[in-house]
């Protein structure tokens, strides 16, 4: 049996710096997509806190638990980051490995993404999360102390490290002027 | 021009694929030949006030109804579309 | 020439720059257009159809004349205007347009052939014999058609596209631009102020008036010291909003690095969609010219652009100017020559009522009807008076609103006899209030009442209270200010 | 008479010899025929009513002036590069018109007949070319399929290093090209004023009179005018004054932008096409980039689109194109499209008698102009289909039978 080397989606293309923006990829164990059957939000969202620690979040939000995140990822949909998840009543497919994962820190990270994104990251707070662009890949933006966690498909993670470095060059070199 | 999902909020345009006519909405019983001709082909297409289907694709995925003014892009109205429907 | 003093220029710090293959001098504040008339440069150009020799007309983005290319290589950038191109090292402009050279344009045979040449002459010929329209007379028409041309190589310059939000933009920085912006950010409100020029402040930095003691250019850039301290303000400076769009956004070009020689990675333009709750437009006015025989010499200028070159760049554009004028704003041209010692040849309004006083030759009810000299100005004809020497005519036929972007929604604006031009309709982009010359209103005191009402119109649509003081910087403050507009 | 000699002797005698091109009559109470819009379709149906069946008891009522409607602003191209039967013999036969346009109406529309290319980037696309190319031929046109050798040596400028669309050649169709948009307007109308059509501006229909299911006349913003017969060729508007005679259409108005650049010394000589980027460009007389791409997705009559379309159309030149970067755009425009589900026209009676409509051109309306009058007048004098148009009806969307989907997308409005 051949042996296969495990990579991670931004293998050899992350970390980057520029000026005081950080790129750096984000290690996460497991993401389960999680669809509450109809009529059944409440009883899910309190598996998934026994769970991990965290409920289902209101839409636009995220929620940190013991053993992972919780992150409202669309209608009616959320991802269950790091945590392993018991039986629920929802649809639920394992997205572990399908979703390149990224955190975008350091002063400026706002004016990186408004080159790319049509948010208003200025309405966002700590803890938000919203779907919405980068670029043209369909994106899940969770904002952070620091900075944002990005997420986008697998297949596109070096547009998504290109796109990214090609603003924080940007933003970085205006300073410069 | 700025569409406000009842979901996710005031969101640019281009977050949202348009699919046409909220005709869309009342498919035509099995069988009824000139109702489905209708439903596909046939359009009021008002120059003012209309409802259409949009998908807020790239953002929580929802489909909406959207009331708009086609002649000032003015928008009046988003519902969600599950909700028209039932 | 330039000026023993006056002007927003630094005179310490002389750059080195390159027009149609001679090198000249100019200085840090400077525009191409500026330092070619500190070198007594006049012809810069020729025009689209007839090649007749074009000089520089006006002093900003309505520039008909001065276009040039520059860089080298795949960055080759045609129809570069010269009034809005900062001077910086190593800048090598080069004409376009001629066959030839620019002195020695051999397509003005054209303009022999004008009569034959008129609007629309193509229509009506080159039909016989059938085939040679494709292989004749259109390659033809196409090589003289075009201003600058295109390397046709791959572009290998930066540029970058960005969003921004606010409660209120601020399109111009003169004196209207300023007191909305400074109304609005007061009261709390995310303010973005975007000025097409590299210098805030308008007309204020081309004239001389003085508000609250002060020269007006001093005033602004006091103003926009305070802006630029409030958190809740973003000044963008060398920025056109180029488009209004639905749902208050704005389409907007910012040119990020073309004033300096290296831009050390950062992008040439950055094009901004910006997304505003509301609006405040304050671009102003342009001059219009008015129409006489050759009045297309170089030499002749809008007289706004004169005294612009006088008061901002330390720049007089000729020796003699002849002053055009059938209006009192006319007569500002006058006064800021005569103080700045610059020699007016004649001063000529078409009002026989005129009030006019100065040491300097007066025509009342008189016109200027041709200009004399082809590649220069060197006299101009007066109805009474017969020929007399200049090598510069400004003129002055009254003001027009800018109102070009308040149209872009299909709407139209209206006549108003006062100003004898057109203003903008109110609500014809949803959100957006005019003020100040866009208006119609040409005072300064007008325009800075006119800048404070408008945000103030804005801000109660907004629900943001205009008297509320800035109780915090921090953007969620803002949106708990609708509040307040109970 | 247009013609050098005339110019001369004008420009020799202070061009004070040149009158209006077309009269400005009043409105009469009634005519034979009447048709409503006053764009390339209704005049030049107008001047095919005169010219090929001597019927000159006409009027072009137009709600605006000639030439502001989608005539006035288009992206100028001519082509005959259709695949499927019915579009095929209907714009072969519209380009053998427009190649003697110029002599036939005496006015230079300056067509101009630089080659249509359509780029591909796979294979599967160039067997299609190849395909359609071999439909031309057989219709009677020309096409050729280019290697990628070929596009290298002929358009050097294009990026053939794109790994997302590889340039496998393209289909070149030369004698496709443009026209001066205006100048097409312009000629048709004078042309039809000299055979004696009334060209009247300024008249808005609000009204179309029907008794008994007969159509009688129209009701104007100029008083009420009657008519034996009455044609609707009103393009983005056809569902209105469709249905000032209760008549509904397939039809929904999209809007669609264009683009001109500042003028620029020549750089691009053919029409190029990159379908896969909707991105189409080619270069004017006068020096301007002209350029566009696709509808902005979704219903509209504002006359105006939006940056995110633009910014594709944009970004799609680029991506092929990356010589263009340093080209500025002077201005942009959207004209209102009448976009059927098949994404083709019709030339059609309606349920009314007497009352015929001319509309569902989507985007094409442009290089149609001289075969949509030809096949438009044609029906409303004889009453029966012209060959080339016959396919054209508003039957097929009921029956499905004989639709024409060019872009295989099914049957949606905004989809082709």
């Amino acid at each position: 049996m051949v042996e296969l080397t495990a990579k991670t989606p931004c293998a050899g293309l992350l970390p980057v710096a520029y000026g005081a923006l950080t790129l750096r990829e984000l290690a996460v164990a497991h993401i389960t997509s999680v669809a509450p059957l109809k009529g059944q939000h409440e009883a899910v969202s309190s598996v998934v806190k026994s769970a991990v620690g965290a409920g289902l979040p209101d839409p636009g939000r995220a929620l940190k638990g013991a053993k992972g995140e919780v992150v409202w990822s669309g209608k009616d949909q959320f991802f269950v980051l790091d945590a392993e998840l018991p039986k629920l009543n929802a649809a639920t497919t394992d997205q572990s490995d399908a979703w390149a994962v990224v955190a975008l820190e350091g002063e400026g990270a706002a004016e990186v993404l408004a080159r790319l994104c049509p948010l208003d990251f200025g309405r966002m707070d700590e803890g938000d999360a919203a779907r919405s662009l980068i670029g043209h890949m369909s994106a899940v933006i969770i904002a952070r102390s620091d900075g944002y966690d990005l997420m986008v498909f697998r297949s596109m993670a070096k547009t998504l490290v290109h796109e990214l470095s090609v603003a924080m060059k940007g933003v970085a070199s205006r300073a410069a002027l | 021009m700025r569409i406000t999902c009842p979901i996710c909020g005031e969101r640019d345009r281009r977050e949202f694929y348009y699919t046409g006519s909220d005709d869309y909405l009342n498919r035509p019983e099995e069988g009824d030949a000139e109702g489905m001709h209708r439903y596909l082909h046939i359009r009021e297409n008002p120059a003012g006030v209309t409802k259409e289907l949009w998908c807020h694709e790239a953002g929580c995925g929802a489909w909406l109804v959207v009331e708009r003014n086609v002649t000032t892009h003015e928008v009046l109205g988003v519902t969600l579309a599950s909700e028209v429907a039932s | 020439m330039r000026l023993e003093t006056g002007g927003q220029i630094n005179r310490d710090k002389r750059i080195t720059f390159k027009f149609n293959g001679t090198e000249y001098q100019g200085c840090e504040g400077d525009t191409l257009a500026s330092a070619l008339l500190a070198n007594r440069v006049k012809l810069v150009a020729r025009s689209f159809k007839y090649h007749r020799p074009r000089g520089i007309m006006s002093d900003g983005s309505q520039e008909p004349n001065g276009l040039v290319e520059l860089h080298q290589g795949d960055q080759i950038t045609p129809n570069v205007r010269l009034t809005q191109q900062e001077v910086h090292s190593g800048i090598d402009a080069r004409p376009q347009n001629y066959w030839g050279s620019l002195d020695w344009d051999l397509l003005e045979l054209n303009d022999l052939l004008s009569p034959f040449l008129g609007a629309g002459f193509y229509y009506k010929t080159f039909m016989w014999p059938k085939a040679f329209w494709e292989k004749l007379y259109e390659p033809v028409i196409r090589r003289a058609a075009g201003l600058g041309k295109l390397s046709m190589q791959r572009n290998s310059d930066s540029y970058e596209k960005a969003f921004a939000f606010c409660d209120v933009l601020v399109i111009g920085s003169g004196p209207a631009g300023i007191m909305a912006a400074l109304t609005a950010a007061k009261a709390g409100a995310e303010v973005i102020l975007c000025e097409e020029d590299f210098r805030f402040g308008g007309r204020l930095n081309s004239e001389t008036h003085q508000i609250g003691g002060k020269p007006g250019a001093d005033w602004a850039a006091d103003k926009i010291v305070e802006l630029s301290a409030m958190e809740n303000v973003r000044l963008m400076r060398r920025t056109t909003v180029t488009g209004a769009y639905d749902g208050g956004t704005y389409g907007a070009l910012e040119r990020v690095a073309h004033h300096v020689t290296d831009p050390q990675g950062a992008p040439l333009e950055c094009f901004w969609r910006i997304v505003a709750k509301g609006c405040v437009y304050a671009a102003g006015a342009m001059e219009r010219p008015i129409a006489f025989r050759n009045n297309d010499r170089p030499g002749v200028m809008m007289a706004s652009a004169v005294r612009g070159y006088v008061n901002r760049f330390g720049v007089a554009p000729g020796k003699r100017v002849a002053i055009f004028g059938n209006n009192d704003d006319a007569f500002r041209t006058a006064r800021d020559l005569d103080a700045a010692g610059v020699r007016i040849a004649a001063y000529v309004d078409t009002r026989e009522e005129a009030e006019i006083d100065g040491d300097f030759p007066i025509y009342k009810g008189a016109q200027i009807t041709n200009v004399k000299g082809r590649k220069a100005v060197e006299a101009v004809t007066i109805t009474g008076r017969g020929d007399v020497m200049a090598d510069c005519v400004a003129v002055s036929g009254g003001w027009n609103p800018t109102v070009h972007l308040t149209c872009h929604m299909n709407g139209r604006p209206q006549w108003d006899e006062n100003i004898v031009g057109f203003v903008p309709r109110h609500g014809m982009i949803p959100g957006m209030e005019v003020a100040g010359a866009a208006k119609g209103h040409f005072s300064t005191k007008a325009c800075l009442q006119s800048g404070i009402g408008s945000a103030k119109d804005v801000l109660k649509s907004l629900g943001i209270s205009a008297r509320a003081a800035l109780t915090g910087s921090g953007r969620r403050d803002v949106q708990d200010h609708t509040v307040l507009g109970s | 008479m247009y013609n050098a000699f005339r110019i001369l002797k004008e420009g020799l005698t202070g061009n004070k010899g040149w009158g209006p091109v077309w009269r400005s009559p009043e409105p009469k109470s009634e005519y034979e025929i009447i048709i409503i819009g006053g764009g390339g379709h209704g005049l030049s149906t107008a001047y095919y009513l005169a010219k090929n069946h001597g019927l000159t008891n006409i009027a072009v009522l137009e709600k605006g002036y000639i030439g502001s409607g989608n005539i006035g602003r288009n992206t100028t191209i001519v082509r005959a590069n259709y695949f499927l039967p019915g579009n095929s013999e209907f714009y072969s036969h519209s380009l053998k018109l427009w190649e003697g346009l110029e002599q036939e109406l005496n006015y230079n529309v300056m067509m101009s007949q630089r080659g249509v290319i359509m780029l591909c980037h796979s294979d599967g696309q160039r067997d299609a070319f190849a395909r359609r190319g071999n439909a031309m031929i057989n219709q009677g046109d020309d096409a050729e399929l280019w290697t990628p050798e070929q596009v290298r040596a002929e358009i050097p400028y294009l990026d053939f290093d794109n790994t997302r669309f590889p340039i496998y050649g393209g289909l070149m169709h030369g004698r496709g090209g443009s026209a001066r948009h205006d100048a097409v307007a312009w000629g048709y109308a004078r042309g039809a004023d000299q055979l004696g059509v009334d060209l009247i501006q300024n008249c808005e229909v609000t009204g179309i009179d029907v008794k008994g299911g007969v159509v009688q006349g129209v009701q104007t913003s100029r008083g009420p005018i009657r008519a034996k017969k009455v044609g609707i060729v009103t393009a983005g508007r056809s569902s209105q004054v469709a249905a000032m005679a209760g008549v509904e259409v397939p039809i929904e108005s999209h809007v669609l932008q264009a683009f001109v650049s500042e003028g620029l010394k020549p750089a691009i000589d053919h029409v190029i096409s990159y379908g896969m980027g909707h991105f189409y460009i080619s270069q004017s007389d006068k020096g301007g980039l002209v350029f566009g791409g696709d509808l902005d997705f979704y219903a509209s009559y504002a006359q105006r689109g939006n940056l995110p379309m633009m910014e594709h159309v944009m970004e799609a030149g680029m991506t092929l194109m990356p010589a263009i970067g340093k080209a500025r755009v002077l201005r942009s425009w959207g004209g209102i499209m009448d976009m059927t589900p098949d994404g083709s026209f019709v030339i059609d009676r309606t349920d009314v008698d007497g009352l015929y409509m001319d509309c569902g051109w989507c985007y094409g309306g442009f290089k149609a102009v001289p075969a949509s009058g030809w096949c438009m007048a044609h029906l409303m004098a004889e009453d029966r289909h012209h060959e080339v148009a016959q396919r054209h009806t508003f039957e097929r969307f009921r029956t499905g039978e004989g639709l024409m989907d060019e872009e295989g997308t099914g049957s949606q409005h905004n989809l082709h």
